[in-house]
Formats: structure tokens, C-alpha cells, sequence
């Protein structure tokens, strides 16, 4: 436990709440609903906030980096301007064009919004701080996170317009051409640990900084350099912006949404690119553990730390790169990221049987 | 719209229901006013001055704005330059296509009623009023990035005192 | 090579179909007829020692009694510069193209005729671009042209 | 999978499209990602100038002649006001001489600095399009030191220049001129050697010269092609012939050459702008000329090199103070004509960066 009592000491404050919520003489199935969905929604609230919080940084952050301010009149340096954009896109009138595909059209966004929180299921914000410690964990993850590319092919479809369809259409290409170095740069940790779970792979990671996966040299780096360029094209962002290539398809995907559906694939945008940044600390940089061995702050501290830090980075690759073109960004994928990630599964299977790792 | 539209009429029912839609009022305005979303629509020269005040000097993000490039998303078409003859119907269902409470600004002497091609022109349209509603007009040829940032606050405020009232007929 | 080598080497080449007017001002500006319009392109094209295969412009000009067509050419070998036009008289106001010699006249010929109504013969595209679609009220660059909501500067 | 029935669909990158630099529109014949036929329709922007000018005195005209191209105003001022003097047969002061060549290569220096975020920012890279406008504001506050607009000048005149240059306009354009040549680095740093970049735009768009010359393109796209022709030096006009500058050429006319050579070319801009600032003589800026002069009979294409390519004007007058007929001339007009015979058989992306690289603006061609 760590040493200085503070929120990391959930654990007494949920088992009060079970036990209170025992007595009430509910029978055990209905319990556990009980319990799961108190606790989703509190999953909820959190990430709709940060969610808010990320489109508000990214505005500053591109500000800044292209020498302007950002939002800076919607209170101190523009801080709800976020909240004035949702309850405007809540007043906004909702286009439905005849000629959409009703159900589809529909349900590709209320997908993309689903989809994008229930991947935050299996991962520990901190010490006990999970909602469901899955033993499958990183597995049902990547299954979940590869329903957004469904939801951009839908929505690419359903609105019944020509750029929409190209952007659906080179989502699909991107998912299925970066899923493949993804899963394989992951692979690689789930080697040396042994299990799915994601707190059995934070735990891996617990000791000193020179414990977390990205240094363990030669493997690590390598597996985290390509999962983050996998993961930058799995959350769709420059260069791997393609389906929603501003410049090239008017709006990509999104051409014929407004209003809230076009609120839910913004949220959902960023949220993405929260998921893919907590994956990446989860596995690389030693979830909630602190460089030192008994680290000073509590551990979701450290977490949304690390995380924000990754986000970042992910940003600053937005404001800097150009965009990749269909053909060169698979072709990038499948003639380098693969056999990269291969070769690299390869090494560490070979460090793992020789056992020179620590 | 559709839910907002209906409330003042069961508000009023409650007693004390006046305080209701007079602050959810004004938390609608101002939410609308402090997030314009402006469509990228530049057709002549004022548009390199939009583009300037987008740019990061007199940048448009300060107020909230960013600009869309679907009408789909935009609440301000920012008509920034001439409209010919050719051009006006295109302007009209380009306004169509916008979801409902939007807004016009008409920057540059052109869009208000042909600028410096009022005389001897046959193929411009002396102004944009008669195609589309135009809420603020903005002067100048093409105006200096302040005046448009100026317009855009005087949109702001008449956004601000706009009534849900004013909903229901439209 | 200077204007007055141009000069000998077209009256050489083209002597009698090329009169020199004196209207051109820094340019040399000569007069050719309708009919061998399209032999004297040709040469002033493919001879070396002219080699004008620039195509800049060309247009027409309504001077109230009778139109004008206006070609401007350059050499990129010799980098020198001409100008040549047509008259041609008010009613039958037709003219060949010259798309086959240079390609780039296509949109130029296009405009002249949609603006002033001189006729192209067998230009492959001879379609509306510039005016509205649904454009009817005749030839708008014509000096006698009118419409309705056509208004003129007043005179200071 | 001969099998499939697979047919090819209509786009429209219609009037209204974030990388159709205002109202061009392109009838795109697709199938699937790559540009079978394309078909320019244009007409969106006709304002007609032409006519407009054949109702104007010649110092009446050059405000329309702003609005004929507004990114580099002060060359059209130039291209028209050197029509009527040479009609008129007007000699400038030399001090006047000089200002004209300062304000266009500043103007030729702002103009491709729109380019290079435009094109930037059509290919994906959103920021260097904020850095380039902003050196295009220094350069907009040396303009309106002088007379008093940031877009359409309305500056050089016939017989000179409108207003003398204020005292601290020198200083201030030597500081910017310097701070111009220091941010290039950081420019060339952000793109030349970006291996996304070099991706996007490296033998995308091959331009062949004989192709070029064919369809009269003109300026840096020319120049870009290997063709080694600039009107400053080919067709000298105003007092180029006095400093020393290259023409710049670049030998494989794609996308990338083009996005090169317009970076080499606010290079050379920068040094005769030194020179120009250094020779800066003394003495009165406009010749005696009345407003409404009637020049004689006479017609006249002059040409002025911009950013764009070959700017023209023909006037011809017939002895009054209105000219009988102005023709403009742009250099996109034929671009654009040529675009539909080498942007073809490629991908929607790259249209977008051939289309960019080309550096197309509307009033050009639709005037």
C-alpha cells in the first residue's frame, strides 16, 4: 500500500459501500448489477471530463504551438470553452437527409460513443482502481477499440455521399492494416508477463523506472516506438488522419452528421486517443508504479501523469506532420511496421528462452 | 431543437416557471454565442483577409471560433467575397444545408451591394440580401481583419438577446 | 535577337501575308488576313529562325464598326515577342482556331467566343464556361450590348 | 475478380471546398481513389473586369486592376500602369523606379508565403501555414506604412507612385527582410527534408516542359519544369537589368520542384530588394500627369512577372481618356487549362497537393 493515505485508499471505502448495499438483502446476481453499473457510470463522469478537458488542451496546445493564443475570451484562457461547444452542438438542428441509410446512419455514432468507453473496463487508473479486473484484459480491449473502425465504415455508408463513403472506405483500409503491428507490438510485453491481465502486467512493471517494459532493452523500445505509431492509427490522428482528411474529403466521415451525432464522433475522437495513450502506459511505462520504489504521490496520480504525458505527444504529432496518402500508409504498414514487429516478437521470444532479461 | 422549442410552453404552466426559461435562456445564448463555428466559404478577396484573421495575429480561435469545412457543422457562413450571378444559387443551398440556428455575416463591400462592381458589371449580384438573410454586414473593401473580429462580436451580442420565443415561429 | 532582326527575318519569311501597322507601341503589331490566318501561324511556329511557340493571349476587341482579333505571341528560343491581328467585318464575324498549333488557345478562343460571339471554326469545345448557365441575354463585352440591370457609371 | 462490374463515379470538388483556393470547381470522372478525368468548370468569380475597365479613365482603372489578383495587388498596379505609360509614352522619375521594384518583390515575397502554408496546409501540415502568414504580416505592416491598405493597394500609378516611402520604412523593411531570410531556415527545416513530406510530393504532378510551354503556363511552374524563361530577365521591364540575380530552374518539374523553387525565388527577391534599398536615389516619385490623360491611338500588351506566372495587360485606345478595350491576363488562367492533361491518373491526395502546387487563384481566371 502506499505510504501516504490519501484516494489510493479507495479500497476501504468501497468495501463500506458493498457491505451497505449487502444489507439491503438484494440477491447476489442483483448485486453485482448494482455494483457495475454505480460503477460505470462513475467510469463515465470521470472520462466525460477528461474527454472535455482533452479538446479543451488540444485547442491551447495547437494555439500555442502555431504561435496564436487558443481559446482565450470563454473564461480564463477559454476554460469552458469546450462546455459552450457540447450545449451549442445540443441545440443544433438535426439534418437527416432523405436518401441516408436510416439504421445505419443512426447507430454509427451512438457505436463510436459506446465502443469508446467501454475499453476503459480493464484498465487500472491506479491501485484497485479498476472497474473490472478481466483476466482476458488486453485482449478484450483490442477487440473493443477495433469497433470504432466499424462505426467510421458505417457512418462512411450510411450518409450516402461520396466523400463520406471514400473516408468510410479508408478507415476500413487503415484498421485492418495497423490492427496486425498493434496486436504484435503487444504481444511482445504479454510474453514476459505471463498473463492478460492488465494489473498482472502493471504488476510486472512495479520496482524501480528500469523495470517498465520500454527499457527493457533491446525488445521494449522497439515494441513501443511501433505500438505508438499502430496506436496513432488506430485513434485516426495525423498523419493517420485519412477518413477524416479535412483538406481532401471536405470532412471525411462525418460530412453529413450535425449536432449531437457530430458532438458524439468528436467526443468519441478524443476519448479514442485517451484509450490508446492509457493502453500504452499501462504496458510501457509501468502503470501506476512512480520511478522510485515507494513512490511519494498517490497512484492514479501517477497514471493520469503518464497518460497526459503520451496525449501529448500524440498531439504534438498532429501540429507537425503532414498526412499520409492511402497507398503509402498502408504500404508503410505492411512493408515495415509488420516485419519490424515480427522480428521483434522474434527477439523476444528468443531473450525470454535464453533468459537474459531481469 | 425539438425539445427546447416545446419547454417555455410547459414552464409557463408552473408556477415560477418564468425564472426557468429565462436562465436556461441565457445559458443558450451564451453557449451559442461563445461557439461559432464558421464555414470556410471564400470566394474572393476578403478571403485572404479571412484568412489572416485566422491566422496568428488577430486569430479567430481567441473567440471560439474555428472554422468547418461542411455546412453541415457551421452555425456562421462568413460570405467572404463576391458573389456573381453563377454563384448565388450555389450560395442558397450551401445556406440550406446548415443546421438551423445560423447565422450570416457578410463581410466586404461585394456581399453588401456589389462594392467596386456595382457599375458596369453584368454578372454580379448587387448584394446578398435577396439570396440569403443576412444577420451582420460588414464594411470595407476588403475590411480590415479588426472590423471583421468587431463584426463577429456584434453577432455575439445579438445572439445573446435572442429570446427562445423567437424559436417557436420559425 | 534585337526587333529589327525580327523585323527582316518575318518580311523574309512572310512578306506579303504580314503588313506592319505602326499602332504598336514596343512591339512589333502587324495586320494579317482572315484567310491565311492559320498558314502564317504555322510558319511563325515551326520556321527556327522564329520558332514562336509561346502562346501568351489572345481576344477580341469590338472597335463599334468592326472586330478585332488580337494574338499575342513569344519565342522562349529567341525571346522575342510579336503581336498580329485580324479584322474581320461586323456581320460574318468568324474565325479559324488555331487550337491545332498551339493547344493552349482552346480556353482563349472559348472566351472570345462566348464574350463577343465571333464565331471558331472547328474548335473542339466551343461550350459556355464564364457566364451563368442559364445566361440568354447575348454577348456582354459588345459595345452595343444591354440589359436590364445593367448599370453604367455616370460621368463624372 | 475480373468478374466484378465495378464503374466509375462523378465527384464534384464543387465551388465550395477547403482546398480549391476559392470558387474553382473540378468535375472529377473517379474510380474509387484515382483521378480518371477531370474537368476544370469555371465562371464562379466572373466579375467583369474587362468591361468594368472600358467605362474607366486609365488612373480609374487601377483599383479594378487590384481586384484582377489580389494576393499580389501591387503587380497588377504595375502591369497596367506600364500599359498607359507606354501608351502615353510617360517617363518615370528614377527614384519611383526604384519603389516599384521594392513593393514587388515584397509582394512577391508575401505571395509565396501564402503558397507555402497554403500548400502546407492542403497536404496535411496545418501549423506551417500559421508561420507563413505570420512573415506576411510583417511584410502587410511595411505596405501599410505606405499606403495605407493591406490588400489591394492601389499604389503604383501611371506616371510613378502614389505617396513618397515615410523615414522609417527603410530600417524597417532592412529588419524584415533579415528576419525573412532567418525564418527560411526554420521553414526548410520543418518540410524539405520531412520523409512524409518528400512522400507526398516528391514525383507527384510530372509538369513536361514541351507540355508547359504548349499550353502557355508560365512563372515559377514553368520554372519549374527546367524551362529557363523569366520576363524580368527575357522581356526586361522597369530597372531589373541593374541588379544582379539568378533565375532559378528546377530540372524534374513535380510537386516538390515547385514547392523548391518558390522558396529560391523569395531568396532572390530578398537580394534585390537589398540592392534595390542600397541604390535608393533622391528625387521626386510621379511624373506630370493629369488624372484623365489621353494617351494617342495606339494598342499595347504589357507583361510583368508575379508569383503567379506572366501577368498581362492589352490595352488599346483610341485617343480618348477611357481606354477602347483592356484584356487581362493571368497566369492561372492557363495553368488551369493545362492541369486537366498531367493531374490525372493519380490519387484523389495527390490532386489535391498538384492542384496546390500550382498555386491556382480565381480572379485570374474568371477576371
Amino acid at each position: 500500500m502506499n505510504g501516504i493515505i490519501a484516494f489510493g485508499e479507495l479500497h476501504g471505502v468501497f468495501a463500506w459501500l458493498y457491505d451497505l448495499l449487502a444489507s439491503t438483502g438484494l440477491s447476489q446476481p442483483w448485486l453485482d448489477v448494482v455494483r457495475y453499473t454505480v460503477l460505470g457510470a462513475m467510469m463515465f463522469v470521470v472520462l466525460a471530463l477528461i474527454a472535455l478537458f482533452l479538446v479543451w488542451w488540444e485547442r491551447k496546445i495547437a494555439g500555442h504551438i502555431q504561435q496564436r493564443f487558443g481559446p482565450m475570451r470563454n473564461g480564463w484562457h477559454g476554460w469552458y470553452q469546450t462546455i459552450a461547444d457540447a450545449v451549442k452542438l445540443l441545440q443544433k438542428e438535426d439534418i437527416l437527409v432523405d436518401a441516408r441509410d436510416k439504421m445505419v446512419f443512426f447507430w454509427a455514432p451512438v457505436l463510436c460513443f459506446v465502443v469508446a468507453f467501454l475499453a476503459y473496463i480493464a484498465i487500472p487508473f491506479g491501485e484497485g482502481l479498476i472497474v473490472a479486473d478481466l483476466n482476458i484484459g488486453i485482449l478484450y480491449i483490442i477487440a473493443i477499440t477495433t469497433f470504432t473502425s466499424i462505426s467510421l465504415l458505417m457512418a462512411g455508408w450510411g450518409s450516402n455521399n461520396k466523400y463520406a463513403l471514400l473516408g468510410g472506405m479508408r478507415s476500413a483500409a487503415q484498421a485492418v492494416s495497423y490492427e496486425v503491428p498493434l496486436v504484435a507490438s503487444i504481444l511482445v510485453i504479454i510474453l514476459f508477463v505471463g498473463s492478460l491481465s492488465m494489473v498482472d502486467i502493471v504488476n510486472a512493471q512495479s520496482g524501480f523506472m528500469y523495470n517498465w517494459f520500454i527499457f527493457r532493452v533491446p525488445f521494449g523500445p522497439i515494441a513501443f516506438v511501433t505500438y505508438i505509431i499502430a496506436a496513432t492509427a488506430e485513434a485516426n490522428r495525423t498523419p493517420f488522419d485519412i477518413p477524416e482528411a479535412e483538406q481532401e474529403l471536405v470532412a471525411g466521415y462525418n460530412v453529413e452528421y450535425s449536432g449531437m451525432k457530430f458532438a458524439m464522433f468528436f467526443l468519441a475522437e478524443f476519448v479514442n486517443g485517451f484509450t490508446v495513450s492509457a493502453i500504452a502506459v499501462t504496458l510501457f511505462l509501468g502503470g501506476w508504479h512512480g520511478p522510485l520504489d515507494g513512490s511519494f504521490l498517490p497512484s492514479w496520480v501517477w497514471f493520469f501523469l503518464k497518460t497526459f504525458a503520451v496525449v501529448f505527444l500524440l498531439m504534438m504529432f498532429r501540429w507537425t506532420y503532414p498526412r499520409l496518402r492511402v497507398d503509402q500508409l498502408m504500404e508503410f504498414a505492411w512493408k515495415f511496421l509488420v516485419p519490424v514487429t515480427f522480428a521483434n516478437l522474434i527477439l523476444g521470444a528468443i531473450i525470454k528462452y535464453a533468459g537474459w532479461y531481469w | 431543437m425539438g425539445i427546447i422549442k416545446k419547454l417555455p410552453v410547459y414552464a409557463e404552466k408552473v408556477p415560477g416557471g418564468g425564472i426557468v426559461t429565462t436562465s436556461l435562456e441565457m445559458v443558450l445564448n451564451q453557449a451559442r454565442a461563445r461557439s461559432l463555428w464558421y464555414l470556410l466559404f471564400g470566394t474572393a478577396c476578403c478571403a485572404i483577409e479571412l484568412m489572416c484573421t485566422g491566422a496568428s495575429r488577430y486569430d479567430f480561435d481567441r473567440l471560439g471560433m474555428i472554422f468547418r469545412a461542411t455546412p453541415r457543422q457551421s452555425d456562421v457562413i462568413l460570405t467572404a467575397g463576391t458573389i456573381t450571378t453563377k454563384m448565388a444559387p450555389r450560395l442558397r443551398r450551401l445556406y440550406d444545408q446548415m443546421s438551423e440556428p445560423r447565422y450570416v455575416i457578410a463581410m466586404g463591400g461585394c456581399t453588401i451591394n456589389g462594392g467596386p462592381f456595382y457599375y458596369d458589371s453584368y454578372s454580379v449580384e448587387k448584394g446578398i440580401d435577396h439570396i440569403i438573410p443576412v444577420d451582420i454586414h460588414i464594411p470595407g473593401c476588403p475590411p480590415r481583419p479588426e472590423s471583421l473580429l468587431e463584426g463577429c462580436l456584434h453577432l455575439q451580442e445579438k445572439i445573446k438577446k435572442e429570446k427562445l420565443s423567437d424559436w417557436q415561429e420559425k | 535577337m534585337t526587333k529589327e532582326q525580327l523585323q527582316t527575318a518575318i518580311t523574309e519569311k512572310l512578306g506579303d501575308k504580314m503588313t506592319l501597322l505602326d499602332t504598336g507601341r514596343h512591339d512589333l503589331m502587324y495586320e494579317v488576313k482572315r484567310e491565311n490566318l492559320l498558314e502564317v501561324c504555322k510558319t511563325l511556329k515551326d520556321d527556327e529562325s522564329l520558332a514562336f511557340d509561346y502562346y501568351l493571349n489572345s481576344h477580341g476587341v469590338d472597335t463599334k464598326e468592326k472586330f478585332e482579333v488580337v494574338y499575342n505571341l513569344a519565342s522562349i528560343i529567341h525571346k522575342t515577342r510579336i503581336d498580329f491581328k485580324v479584322i474581320l467585318p461586323y456581320d460574318s464575324a468568324e474565325i479559324e482556331s488555331v487550337q491545332t498549333i498551339w493547344p493552349g488557345a482552346n480556353w482563349f478562343e472559348r472566351e472570345m467566343w462566348e464574350l463577343y460571339g465571333i464565331n471558331v471554326l472547328n474548335h473542339d469545345n466551343l461550350t459556355r464556361f464564364l457566364l451563368a448557365d442559364d445566361w440568354d441575354k447575348g454577348f456582354p463585352m459588345r459595345k452595343d450590348w444591354d440589359a436590364p440591370g445593367f448599370i453604367r457609371m455616370p460621368e463624372l | 475478380m475480373g468478374g466484378l462490374k465495378t464503374e466509375e463515379f462523378i465527384v464534384n470538388m464543387g465551388p465550395q471546398h477547403p482546398s480549391t483556393h476559392g470558387v474553382c470547381r473540378l468535375m472529377l470522372t473517379m474510380d474509387g481513389e484515382i483521378v480518371k478525368k477531370i474537368e476544370p468548370v469555371i465562371g464562379y468569380l466572373h466579375r467583369a473586369l474587362e468591361k468594368i475597365c472600358e467605362n474607366r479613365t486609365y488612373a480609374q482603372c487601377i483599383p479594378i486592376s487590384d481586384r484582377f489578383e489580389y494576393v499580389t495587388a501591387m503587380s497588377c498596379n504595375q502591369v497596367f500602369s506600364m500599359a498607359a505609360e507606354r501608351l502615353a509614352g510617360i517617363e518615370i522619375p528614377e527614384r519611383a523606379e526604384y519603389i516599384r521594384v521594392i513593393m514587388l518583390e515584397l509582394n512577391r515575397i508575401a505571395s509565396h508565403l501564402i503558397f507555402y502554408g497554403v500548400t502546407a496546409m492542403d497536404i496535411g501540415a496545418l501549423t506551417p501555414f500559421l508561420y507563413g502568414l505570420r512573415e506576411r504580416e510583417a511584410i502587410i505592416d511595411l505596405f501599410e506604412m505606405t499606403c495605407g491598405q493591406r490588400l489591394t493597394y492601389n499604389y503604383i500609378r501611371p506616371g510613378g507612385v502614389s505617396k513618397d516611402l515615410p523615414k522609417e520604412f527603410v530600417p524597417q523593411c532592412r529588419s524584415t527582410i533579415a528576419m525573412i531570410k532567418e525564418k527560411l531556415n526554420d521553414y526548410e527545416g520543418l518540410l524539405n527534408e520531412n520523409p512524409i513530406w518528400l512522400a507526398r510530393t516528391k514525383g507527384v504532378g510530372y509538369l513536361d516542359p514541351k507540355l508547359a510551354i504548349a499550353y502557355g503556363v508560365s512563372g515559377p511552374v514553368l520554372r519549374a519544369s527546367g524551362v529557363d524563361y523569366d520576363i524580368r530577365r527575357d522581356d526586361p521591364y522597369s530597372i531589373y537589368d541593374r541588379f544582379d540575380w539568378k533565375v532559378c530552374t528546377r530540372p524534374n518539374g513535380d510537386t516538390y520542384d515547385r514547392y523548391l523553387i518558390r522558396l529560391d525565388e523569395i531568396k532572390q527577391s530578398i537580394k534585390i530588394i537589398e540592392q534595390a534599398l542600397d541604390g535608393l536615389p533622391e528625387g521626386n516619385i510621379k511624373a506630370k500627369v493629369s488624372p484623365n490623360f489621353k494617351p494617342p491611338a495606339g494598342e499595347n500588351y504589357a507583361r510583368v512577372e508575379n508569383s503567379r506566372g506572366e501577368l498581362g495587360t492589352y490595352m488599346q485606345s483610341t485617343g480618348e481618356k477611357k481606354p477602347l478595350r483592356v484584356k487581362m491576363r493571368g497566369g492561372s488562367f492557363c495553368q488551369l487549362q493545362a492541369l486537366p492533361h498531367f493531374g490525372t491518373e493519380c490519387f484523389i491526395a495527390d490532386l489535391v497537393a498538384i492542384f496546390a502546387s500550382l498555386d491556382i487563384i480565381l480572379p485570374e481566371v474568371d477576371r
